[in-house]
């Protein structure tokens, strides 16, 4: 099985989208972090990095849309190149919920949080964990670790309706923290999102490496 | 470099030439032996005159032409049907490796010197027509030339003659024709028949054309063999069995004791066979050239 | 129409269809071995070595025919010797150098022509001009040159076919490595050739010594064995139509024409073997 | 979807070698299949078995049964004539004949007893239509048909074919040896053929096979490794040999 | 010009993309018709449909994998395919807000609304009306159309800062509409992000008519 | 980036027939550059103007420029020898002559005169390692060439063509008479060879252009429609007939 000219520009496509994956883990991260740590020139970067993700997106999409154009790939490589470009697309969306994030965490700036944050970040670790195993297992071609994710997904949505539960409890009892609580609950909505993403991520691997959106694959564990 | 690679082209310029110079050489020769006695004696004379008897002075090659053209015709008449028969067979019926073999005996016909098939009608052919023919047609006339020296035998031998220019020029454009063309036909329901009469011997037409020329060519400037069995009568036959004299052969018969007279006159005789011949040529050549052209 | 009378006619036309040509094709070959067959048995008994190495005695009516093998041996020769270079080279020109304008097409046509005329008119023109014009006599080197004109036609296209088969690829592949023409020709194109201009050759010795009319002509009819360029000699084709012309003796005759053929068929048949063993490997 | 051809363990021999080996296969009714596959894969021999044409070449074998409409083709009894006239073949090089367009056109209607003028004349202008060449050729009908383009050869070629109203048309690499142009004319041509004929086409092109045909054949060394529908075998073939063979792995 | 193969293929997927803007379109309006009016059951088909909806995406998605896979389509012919696969996706993504929204109604099912809903449904109107049109815009090549989209963007972020301000007045105000208040903010946001989607169609068809994201004309007027 | 070939205002005719008009191109060095275009438009006749291989073909008369190193090859005193040793051309039928596979390697230098049986045995296994044919044909060098595979002769005569050292390879169409495997071969070494060589390719296959060339030209009517990155040509062409052509709208 000879190595084909297409190999190398789609090594190339590939790590790119490790790269990109790489740095909207951290912008993850890092909005919760400065959320936490009320560190709002953090804040402010993630904010202005959000530019850097949409240029990286752009740039890949162009690099997938150019192999496209010239390799015309088919059969695996057709389906693993569509797949990419839809991850990316995720992937920059994912960035923009980071963005939100830090916009709400500029919002903070002046005041105390009205309880340690806790849950919030378990479930930032939680999704950015989940979208770091969802590219993995596309570009390892590891179903099982797909299948890992959407078993987080679960543990996430269950985090997300306590997270709820308890934020709404607070608005119930102490209407002055009625605020915040939305604040939070929007953020912790954006990392439920993010954690959606990653599944969606997951279902483009099966589809890459099936061919199809094999249901079984995706219930079955 | 250069003006080496400038000297070779020139040499060579100089051999491609030499065909050219001497057509002209051999040209100038014959018209500058035989042009006198030729204008002097009248060409309508010369050409229409039915007495060809030089020691006496008349110098008539109506017979002699007359004697050319029945033995060619009758040599295109049994060898052209023969051959292309032949082509066929070898090009579409018999197997490839018989039909090897096939071609090769042809192409060992054509090696055969002219004179050995004068030998081989001399001491074959024309005992045969003596005992077989002679008794037939004398039937009917019982005046009939009886040495079997005869058009018959020239045609029949020249008809062997020409055969293999035929067969092997026919069969080489039949298989050239390209071997799409009857798979088409095939694929369309045709048989084997219909494809080599409808597709493989129209699309070889040129060749078969000027196979026919050439095979022509070669009757017509046919000399020993014709010599040796047609009898040399200067006479304008009247049947297949009359013994004739060709140009060729009156000419290659008489040189060796004509007089200085009489070898111009044969010289003119030569200027006919020339002038007719190269028409031919120029026919064969500018029909090869179109018929091939949209091929 | 209908089609099962369609399909009757068709089996009709059919058969007879194949069974002209089946007869036709039979009779050529019953023809060809009657003729070669016929003057083999005949002639084969009464060549001995006597035959081959004695000269002809009263007119060839007794004795050999040494004296007529050199001389078919030496006009051969020196015709062939003549117009081999002239033949290739003039080929050359043809296919690799000439431009196609007029003057070509002339030189071209006339080459054609060559081919065309006659061996008797060839016979009249040496006549005229080596023997009487040059003043060269009946002689080998008339008989030669004359015959180095008839041949020249059949080596010319015989090697111009063959370098005609040289794909043109080869010519570019030549050039485009920075090879000049002549680098080409000798280094690619000719070697590629070297069978059918073999073919071409030994077809035009055959010719040669096959040839009469011209011969007669031009050579004489000397029964010596020469011994310069400018004797007059006798080949065995001019011999053998003297004998069969004259009826000197039949076995005479009839071995002369079965070596003559012999020969023949030896040189023809290794021209064939050449061009069908060697021919092939031009590929494409 | 009517079966046009049913191909059950079909083996070809050219003398001692095996060129194809078991080969299953249905061909439908009017849709297009595609033979791919590299070179010397069988593809070729084994449209040529659909018609008989290798019966041409000797030294060959064939074993197993090849229905057309029901009929096996190689049984004793069958008219290989009439089997040819109804599955009709193009060929990798255009091959009109050296006559005239009209003449090449009426050629196959005029073998099989068609003598009427009227009706060939009808022929000649239908069967032109049928591929688009009518309009550009009606005026000189009786021009060598060598003197058209290598497109309009092929087309020619193909209105040929239509004129013995054939129900299959094999199609042997019929843009091979044509421009992308005339290519595209031909290709372009196929769908709307397949609306009244069957259509087997052999192509080097893998593009091309997915492009034109709604089924397609992968052959390898002399056996069918997959056939389904195109669309599938170009997205997400189930072996993995055509998946190495339509990606440019193989070999 | 002649018509080619690929034209007919090529007009089913645009057929099915218009089919799949309709449903979703519709989707929307019933989605807060059925807030509006709490029709359970609506809101219940709803949730239901969205399973139609992510068929449709699906099919689409397997038609154009098809089509890159065959007709190897190459400039215009390959932006805009890559420009559907894009949309699809997020039109199904409006989708699952909807189904979201619709949840939220059935939430609501036993409760009376603390005040008439007039912003949202206006929102609605118009996020559904920018999805409609960006996909008009791209189906049709309309450029003009596709900047209408971006500055009706502009209003519904307007829009939605002011419900967002009003209703967290409300929850200041009155802590025992917080809940509700909260619902409906979480409906505005979906809807927001609608019309982020919208706009983001509008990009790809930027990107299918002129190769590349021109910002000129997605700032310009 | 180095450019190669400066092509200005170049005009070609071929008796009163124009067939390249006003182009100007730029070649870069290091790159391939594929040229592509339908039947006709002048895309052979270009690339054989860079190795004055038109030279062979009469009543060619050719105005303009065409820089080679900076200098106008078809300036009076250019040495064609030397400019057809810099620039090797490989044909679209392989062209090995009947000689051994040695001896085909060889022909160049031993012309260009090299006769040190080391040196050629030496350039013999550099030229066959760079065309990946080495270990294939090691044992059989004294073999004929003709004897070798379709893909293998034309690999050979890509290592025929390096043995005369050029600094740029003309490619006519190098796989059209190749199949499917053979050609994506060649088109493997294409990138390796790009390392060294600055390549043209003049190809039918448009999609062969998209997956080997880092340029390409399109040709229309003897003009140059659009030169550009490859990718940008198959992505997103500038001129609305590259666009038409690509897609296969043309004609």
């Amino acid at each position: 099985m000879a190595a084909r000219p297409m190999d190398h520009e789609m090594d190339i496509i590939t790590r790119d989208l490790l790269n990109m994956t790489t740095l909207v883990e951290e912008t993850i991260l890092n909005a919760i972090k400065s959320l936490k740590e009320k560190d709002s020139e953090m804040a402010r970067n993630i904010i202005d990095d959000d530019e850097k993700i949409d240029m990286l997106e752009d740039e890949i999409k162009d690099k997938c849309l150019k192999f496209l154009a010239t390799q015309q790939p088919l059969a695996g490589d057709l389906r693993k190149l569509v797949s990419i470009m839809q991850m990316i697309r995720d992937l920059e969306r994912i960035g923009d919920h980071c963005e939100d994030i830090a916009k709400y965490t500029l919002r903070f700036e002046n005041e105390e949080y009205m309880k340690e944050l806790i849950d919030i970040p378990r479930m930032a670790d939680m999704a950015s964990k989940m979208v770091k195993n969802a590219i993995d297992s596309f570009v390892n071609r590891d179903l099982r670790l797909a299948r890992r994710v959407w078993k987080a997904d679960e543990e996430v949505d269950e985090l997300f309706r306590n997270i709820y539960d308890e934020l709404m409890g607070i608005v119930d009892r102490d209407p002055m923290k009625a605020n915040q609580s939305v604040m939070f609950l929007f953020i912790a909505s954006h990392l439920e999102r993010i954690a959606d993403y990653a599944t969606n991520i997951c279902e483009e691997t099966v589809f890459a490496i099936e061919g199809g959106y094999d249901m079984e694959i995706k219930n079955g564990n | 470099m250069k003006t080496y690679e400038k000297a070779i082209e020139k040499v060579i310029l100089l051999s491609a030439i030499m065909a050219t110079i001497s057509v002209g050489l051999i040209t100038f020769f014959i018209f500058r032996s035989g042009l006198p006695v030729l204008l002097e004696y009248g060409i309508i004379d010369f050409i229409f005159g039915t007495t060809w008897s030089p020691t006496n002075g008349d110098y008539g090659i109506l017979p002699l032409i007359a004697g050319t053209l029945s033995i060619t015709i009758g040599s295109l008449i049994i060898g052209v049907p023969t051959g292309i028969a032949c082509a066929v067979f070898l090009a579409e019926i018999l197997q490839k490796k018989w039909a090897k073999a096939f071609k090769f005996s042809i192409e060992l016909l054509a090696g055969i010197p002219s004179v050995v098939y004068g030998f081989f009608g001399l001491v074959v052919l024309i005992p045969a027509i003596r005992e077989y023919i002679l008794p037939i047609y004398q039937f009917f006339d019982p005046e009939v030339s009886q040495t079997g020296f005869s058009v018959l035998a020239g045609a029949v031998i020249l008809a062997i003659m020409i055969l293999p220019t035929i067969v092997s020029m026919s069969e080489n454009s039949i298989a050239a024709v390209p071997v799409e063309f009857k798979e088409a036909s095939l694929a369309l329901g045709a048989n084997k028949m219909e494809t080599i009469v409808r597709v493989l011997i129209p699309a070889a037409k040129s060749g078969i054309l000027s196979s026919i020329i050439l095979g022509m060519g070669r009757a017509i400037g046919e000399t020993m063999a014709v010599l040796l069995i047609t009898g040399n009568m200067a006479k304008i036959p009247g049947t297949i069995l009359d013994p004739v004299a060709t140009l060729t052969g009156t000419i290659a018969m008489e040189m060796g004791y004509a007089s200085p007279t009489h070898q111009q006159v044969l010289f003119a005789v030569g200027i006919v066979l020339f002038v007719v011949i190269m028409i031919l040529n120029i026919i064969a050549q500018l029909s090869v050239r179109k018929i091939g052209g949209n091929a | 129409m209908d089609p099962r009378k369609l399909r009757n006619i068709k089996k009709a036309k059919n058969i007879a269809f194949y069974g002209i040509i089946g007869l036709l094709a039979a009779a050529t070959l019953t023809v060809l071995i009657i003729i070669i067959g016929y003057i083999l048995l005949n002639g084969f008994s009464h060549i001995d070595v006597e035959f081959l190495t004695q000269e002809p005695r009263k007119m060839g009516k007794e004795g050999g025919i040494f004296s007529v093998i050199i001389g078919t041996l030496y006009v051969t020769g020196v015709g062939i010797l003549i117009a081999t270079p002239i033949g290739i080279a003039a080929a050359i020109y043809f296919t690799e150098y000439a431009k196609e304008g007029k003057g070509v097409i002339l030189i071209r046509f006339f080459t054609e022509i060559l081919a065309g005329i006659p061996s008797i008119i060839f016979g009249l023109f040496g006549f005229a001009f080596f023997v009487i014009f040059l003043g060269m006599g009946w002689s080998v080197i008339s008989g030669g040159l004359t015959l180095a004109m008839m041949v020249l036609p059949t080596l010319v296209r015989a090697t111009e076919e063959s370098l005609k088969t040289v794909p043109m690829s080869y010519r570019e592949g030549s050039l485009s490595l920075g090879a000049t023409k002549w680098q080409m020709i000798t280094g690619v194109i000719l070697p590629c050739c070297k069978p059918g201009i073999l073919t071409g050759l030994i077809l035009g010795i055959g010719r040669a010594i096959g040839e009469s009319a011209a011969i007669m002509l031009t050579v004489g009819g000397s029964l010596r064995v020469p011994t310069s360029l400018f004797d007059s000699t006798r080949t065995m084709a001019v011999h053998l139509y003297t004998l069969a012309s004259e009826g000197l003796s039949q076995e005479k005759t009839y071995a002369t024409a079965a070596l003559l053929i012999l020969i023949v068929l030896v040189i023809n048949g290794a021209a064939n073997l050449i061009s069908s063993k060697l021919g092939g490997s031009n590929g494409n | 979807m009517e079966t046009k051809f049913e191909i059950e363990k079909l083996n070809l021999y050219y003398g001692s070698f095996q060129a194809l080996q078991d080969i299953d296969m249905n061909i439908y009714s009017n849709r297009i299949t595609a033979l791919i596959g590299p070179s010397g894969c069988g593809k070729s021999t084994f449209l040529r078995t659909l018609n008989r044409m290798n019966d041409l070449i000797r030294g060959v074998t064939i074993e197993g049964t090849v229905k057309f409409d029901g009929e096996d083709i190689y049984g004793n009894f069958y008219d290989i004539i009439k089997l040819r006239k109804k599955v009709g073949m193009v060929f990798q090089k255009p091959n009109p004949f050296p006559k005239t367009i009209y003449e090449n056109i009426v050629y196959g209607p005029k073998i099989h007893g068609e003598k009427n003028k009227t009706v060939l004349d009808n022929i000649v202008e239908r069967t032109l239509k049928e591929v688009a060449m009518w309009e550009e050729v009606k005026d000189r009908l009786q021009k060598p048909a060598l003197g058209l383009s290598g497109g309009q050869q092929q087309r020619l070629c193909i209105a040929r074919c239509l004129a013995v109203e054939p129900e299959v048309i094999l199609m042997d690499e019929p843009t091979s040896a044509l421009d992308p142009v005339a290519t595209s004319k031909i290709e372009g041509l196929l769908e709307e053929l397949a609306e009244k004929y069957t259509i087997v086409i052999v192509t080097h092109n893998m593009q091309q096979a997915g492009r034109v045909s709604d089924y397609t054949s992968f052959f390898l060394n002399g056996k069918v490794i997959e056939t389904d529908k195109t669309e599938v075998i170009f997205s997400n073939p189930a072996n993995k040999k055509t998946e190495e063979y339509i990606t440019g792995r193989f070999g």
